[in-house]
């Protein structure tokens, strides 16, 4: 037997050279553990606070800044759990509540593409998980660099093909999601994944470790050298191209093991056999071994070589740093322990007795006798280093933003223009990537992609329901990450609202640049404070999120790119609205205003490749007044407007069923069609009266009506110049829906 | 005949749950003497001229391998081993 | 009427033939893996998903689970068993339907509403049908690419036992379009499409298409009951 | 070492798409003397005892390629050809 670094040979060797450094520690952060501990820490205690103080787990740039969604979000009294927990859980009834999360996996995507979104899937779903609730859908939000990147093709056939491997395994449908190319994305692709789960109330868990003599289970698979250090060297460092070894082995997903500890969990909650369940993410055994202690404000006695391993050779620090996935952590009270042993083996999972709580509040980890760990658990979890970093406005941002794309040449031929724009890779088509996700298992997907929104059925017999909503531009945040985080709000909000749903929460997922660069924080604290001000507008709480930083390579970072996950509820999914013009006959109506606005649009982006000014003013009351008229109106479809503007939707809305349209366009045919004025809908109806009625002084333009096999755009008065025309469907469809497979079939 | 075959293997140190569900089904067929599986790819690649090992471990570094989790081997194929059905 | 359907460690799509058994007015009985036992249903279902991961082959290990040795037994007796996706998988790696299922020509996983022709209505599951019809079934797999030799495909199409087709547009590759196919007796039918995905018009195929539900009141008929 | 090894590979007449999609890529890659590649799986058996490889072959037949489209080759692990990374 190998001897390891034990707290008495840390005491008796003081001066010990340690590698804080290279675990991404700081001078003074060595120092503060050093105070905690009373002598230098073990290897593997070392190892635990190098994780739990890295930037990923502790939030040491970001935590004075996320404070503000709990101080500024209302109090609301459908929130059971919100920020700190492993996802927030939001009542939809007195008996059902859902909890959703949306989290990173950037860096690991970009090492091992179809791993990395692999397991990116897996681990948002064991948030989920270890709420109590049964996962029943997923999302994903990707960015890429630009499509003729020689890299691109890799990363997109990698990271579909491993969101799609994982979620389609693991029987989750895939109910919507974002892509997005931009060459600020190249070598920083953007994968996050979102997942959605629903509990009744009563069985709602936490990580707490309470009860002095309850036992701490390992469910799941073994402990192998996955990851190792992970955490701290992928997500919070900047990523360093070829630097091969200092990778930690990339985690490997098994869903087939996910979906076996998924079952048994919710088979040992159902039974009521759980005192306290963390799932093991990023930082394993370590921050699930700390968060439940400090969360119990108990001690906790853990035994390392119990746990199961796959390599026999295996360290104490390295099975506390592994990230090998599909595990959990359960408290289960003595006489409990056989009856959850026995789940485990009848679903054919590994569980395994590692340790018990005990008195006091010392976290105490051996190996084969040897006192490996003896820490308090919340210096881990808790006391982490809080940094307030420097903040700087960006210095391009002013020139940036006065060079406005209002005053870029127009084209004259609206046509073309609108033909160029549907089958650019933001706006085309995405069911090249869509259809290699399932969004039929589970048999309650009411709406999936291209809609709005996912809506999912949650009670069968009540056709109660919820519409899931994510997006975010970072165009638009690089502009004004004030603004840009509202809109991205505002945007969700509405693709929710279209379907009839009721918003009732936010989550959220940030990604930026370094923390260590003013310029990037700066852009992180207004996102911050927009997203935070934009939720107490609209009266719904952020009900938790995650923070990517350290995404860019070299001084380069990504625009900043919060995208943001809205939840609504339907009380009724089969009254929910669809987009997509149904039939002949109905007339097709815009709600709202269109104002110049091109700054920032996929118009700008497209046609001049600029990106500059400010981005479409946000109302955020007129979006919920909109909201309000889109849940009483009479509506045969509705569609939201946001990138590519009417074009956009109109394409999209003619496609859906092949239903055509003629069009007669109120102003400025090209601002009319291209400008991404928020606060829009496009609808149609059968009886404009009714909808006049209930829209009050939302503005309402009737638009044209429904039918045939053509896009057809009409502008009537003066200085109408090729903007009358005609698409037929047949080429419009060509247009808008071969882009992907051409690129990357 | 010019035929090389690559090799390609998962890293001793990663998980490989495939080998790992052949593995738990074998003793449902009555096989106990297996410890461990390992399943990887067997990739032939038929050269039109003779085979060249240079050029067969360049497209395999590029291309048939992810060297971040997985490590080939490169040879010449030599049938042996007896061949069924 | 009792429809079983199984349920194997990684199967997904269980639940959902379930809710179209009770649909289609039949009661569910979930089978577990591990037991040899049939519980007296009147016919069984081996739902869609990864059994045991799928990671070697699709089906190979769930063949050799304790309740497949009891339902090959009792398919050769005549017990109606419909093998859906990962259940027709499953069928041909148990030989109870000839030929294989390979990964997709396109290397991709492909979900769309797909139009099938009813190519044979004699077998517990599509007498509901008539011949020729075309209907819109969900296909959602990465290995649904039919393949067998010449010979049995010939031997197929000869008897009739091609029961449904792609039309306008094959998804996986499949040989001759082939989507399901049926034994010689036309009680064990196997098909990659999902017609329990197609029961309701608020979650089925885009625009509400419920055709998937005749597959599992045919199968009530053929026992003898007013579906 | 007890290790027997189980190449599964596709019947020459069973069409290998992974095959095919690989060697339309190696042009690319400037790849232009291979004229065809075959993608199978490499299986590695770790006997407790002594390997064996009538014990292999049942396996193989029984659960490991289905001989319906598959062949495969039995034998005991040899570890030339040298290993990269
Ligand atoms: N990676 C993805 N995964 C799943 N669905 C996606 C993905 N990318 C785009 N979609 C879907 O494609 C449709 C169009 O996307 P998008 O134009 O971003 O919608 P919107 O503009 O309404 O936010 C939406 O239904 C969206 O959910
Ligand atoms: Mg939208």
């Amino acid at each position: 037997m190998t001897t390891a670094d034990t707290v008495d040979l840390a005491e008796k060797t003081p001066d010990e050279e340690q590698p804080y450094a290279a675990l991404g520690l700081q001078p003074d952060e060595y120092e503060r553990i050093r105070e905690i501990l009373g002598r230098r820490p073990t290897q593997s205690e070392l190892a635990m606070y190098s994780i739990m103080w890295s930037e990923h787990c502790s939030y040491k740039s970001s935590k004075v800044h996320l404070k503000q969604f709990g101080e500024k979000t209302p109090k609301n009294n459908r929130m059971l759990a919100g920020i700190g927990e492993n996802a927030g859980v939001v009542a939809l009834n007195d008996e059902i509540a859902v909890t959703f999360k949306v989290e990173s996996h950037n860096h690991p995507s970009f090492v091992e593409p179809y791993q990395g979104a692999a397991t990116g899937v897996g681990g948002i779903v064991r948030d989920i998980l270890a709420m109590g609730a049964r996962p029943i859908a997923v999302m994903d939000q990707l960015r890429f660099g630009a499509v003729d990147h020689p890299d691109t093709p890799r990363l997109v056939h990698g990271i579909v093909q491993g969101v799609g491997g994982y979620g389609n395994c693991l029987g989750l449908p895939n109910i919507g999601g974002e892509t997005v190319f931009d060459p600020c994305y190249q070598g920083n692709p953007l994968v996050n994944a979102l997942s959605i789960g629903v509990l009744p109330i009563s069985r709602l868990q936490n990580k707490t470790a309470s009860g002095v003599g309850n036992a701490v289970i390992l469910m799941g698979a073994k402990t192998g050298r996955d990851g190792i250090g992970g955490v701290s060297v992928l997500a919070s460092a900047t990523f360093e191209e070829g630097s091969e070894d200092s990778r930690p082995a990339v985690q490997v997903g098994d869903p087939f093991m996910e979906k076996l500890l998924i079952e048994s969990c919710l088979e040992i909650y159902d039974a009521g056999l759980v005192v306290g369940i963390q799932d093991l993410g990023g930082a394993g055994l370590t921050c699930a071994l700390s968060e439940t202690s400090a969360a119990g404000g108990l001690g906790m006695r853990a035994y390392l070589e119990r746990v199961p391993l796959r390599e026999a050779s295996m360290e104490p620090h390295e099975i506390l740093a592994s990230e090998s996935q599909e595990r959990m952590l359960l408290i289960v009270a003595p006489e409990n322990v056989d009856a959850v042993l026995a789940i485990c083996d009848k679903w054919g999972v590994l569980g395994t007795n590692i340790g018990e709580i005990t008195e006091g509040d010392r976290l105490i980890i051996s190996w084969n006798d040897q006192i490996v760990v003896d820490c308090p658990p919340g210096s881990l979890a808790d006391d982490g280093p809080v940094y307030a970093r420097p903040l700087r406005e960006p210095a391009d941002l002013i020139l940036l933003q006065a060079d406005r794309a209002e005053t870029l040449p127009r084209p004259t031929d609206l046509r073309a223009e609108l033909l160029t724009l549907v089958a650019s890779p933001n706006l085309c088509d995405k069911s090249w990537i869509t259809e290699q996700y399932d969004r039929y298992v589970l048999g309650n997907t009411v709406l999936a992609q291209p809609e709005d929104a996912g809506v999912i059925r949650i009670d069968e017999e009540s056709n109660l329901g919820v519409a899931l909503a994510t997006d975010g531009n970072g165009r638009y945040t690089r502009l004004n990450p004030y603004e840009g985080a509202k809109l991205a709000l505002a945007e969700a909000y509405r693709n929710v609202s279209v379907t009839g749903a009721t918003p009732i929460a936010v989550s959220d997922c940030l990604n930026f640049g370094s923390p260590e660069d003013p310029a990037v924080m700066w852009q992180f604290a207004e996102a911050v404070r927009g997203l935070a001000d934009g939720c107490l507008e609209m009266g719904i709480p952020v009900t938790g999120g995650n923070v990517s930083f350290y995404n860019q390579t070299g001084t380069v970072a990504i625009n900043p790119t919060p995208v943001v996950a809205v939840l609504g509820v339907l009380d009724d999914v089969t009254k929910r609205t669809p987009m997509g013009f149904a039939e002949a006959g109905d007339t097709i109506v815009l709600l709202g205003e269109t104002r110049e606005e091109l700054s920032g649009s996929e118009w700008a982006w497209v046609r001049h490749g600029h990106l500059g000014g400010q981005p479409p003013k946000v109302d955020l009351l007129g979006e919920i007044k909109l909201a309000d008229a889109l849940r009483v109106a009479d509506l045969v479809s509705a569609h939201d407007l946001s990138d590519g503007g009417l074009a956009q939707a109109l394409t999209e809305s003619v496609l859906r069923r092949g239903v055509g349209a003629t069009v007669e366009l109120p102003g400025d045919a090209f601002v009319d069609l291209f400008s991404e004025s928020a606060g829009r809908v496009l609808v149609t109806v059968k009886d404009v009266e009714a909808l006049r009625a209930v829209v009050g002084d939302i503005p309402l333009t009737v638009l044209g009506t429904t039918g045939g096999d053509a896009l057809t755009v009409r502008r009537e008065g003066p200085g109408a110049v090729n903007t009358q025309f005609e698409i037929p469907l047949t080429e419009l469809a060509e247009a808008h829906q071969g882009t992907l497979a051409r690129l990357f079939g | 005949m010019a035929r090389v075959v690559v090799d390609v293997m998962l890293k001793p140190e990663i998980l490989d749950p495939q080998g790992q569900a052949v593995a738990n089904a074998l003793p449902r067929l009555g096989v106990t003497e297996v410890s461990s599986v390992r399943i990887g790819k067997r990739i032939e690649l038929e050269f039109v001229g003779e085979p060249d090992l240079d050029k067969a471990r360049e497209i395999a570094d590029k291309l048939l391998a992810n060297t971040v989790i997985e490590s080939f081997t490169i040879s010449v194929a030599d049938d042996k081993g007896q061949v069924e059905k | 009427m009792k429809i079983g359907v199984v349920t194997f460690p990684g199967s997904l799509d269980d639940g959902d033939a379930r809710r179209a058994a009770r649909l289609a007015g039949a009661e569910a009985v979930q089978l577990w893996h591990a037991d040899a036992d049939l519980k007296g249903v009147d016919a069984v279902v081996l739902p869609g998903g990864f059994s045991y991961g799928d990671y070697l082959r699709c089906g190979a290990i769930a063949r050799f689970s304790p309740v497949m040795e009891k339902i090959i037994d009792a398919a050769k007796g005549g017990l109606p068993v419909l093998g859906i996706c990962n259940g027709f998988q499953v069928l041909c790696e148990a030989h109870l339907l000839p030929g294989a299922l390979l990964r997709n020509s396109h290397l991709h996983f492909r979900n769309r509403d797909q139009k099938l022709r009813v190519e044979n209505t004699s077998t517990a599951w599509t007498s509901g049908y008539t011949e020729g019809q075309e209907i819109v079934i969900p296909v959602k797999n990465g290995e649904g690419c039919y393949q067998a030799d010449e010979h049995t495909l010939d031997a197929l199409e000869a008897e009739g036992r091609v029961v449904v087709r792609y039309v306008e547009g094959n998804p996986n590759g499949s040989q001759r379009d082939i989507a399901g196919i049926r034994n010689e007796a036309g009680n064990v039918v196997g098909l990659m499409p999902h017609p329990e995905h197609a029961t309701e018009a608020l979650t089925g195929p885009f625009g509400g298409g419920v055709d998937g539900l005749v597959m599992f009141t045919s199968v009530l008929a053929s026992l003898g009951v007013k579906a």
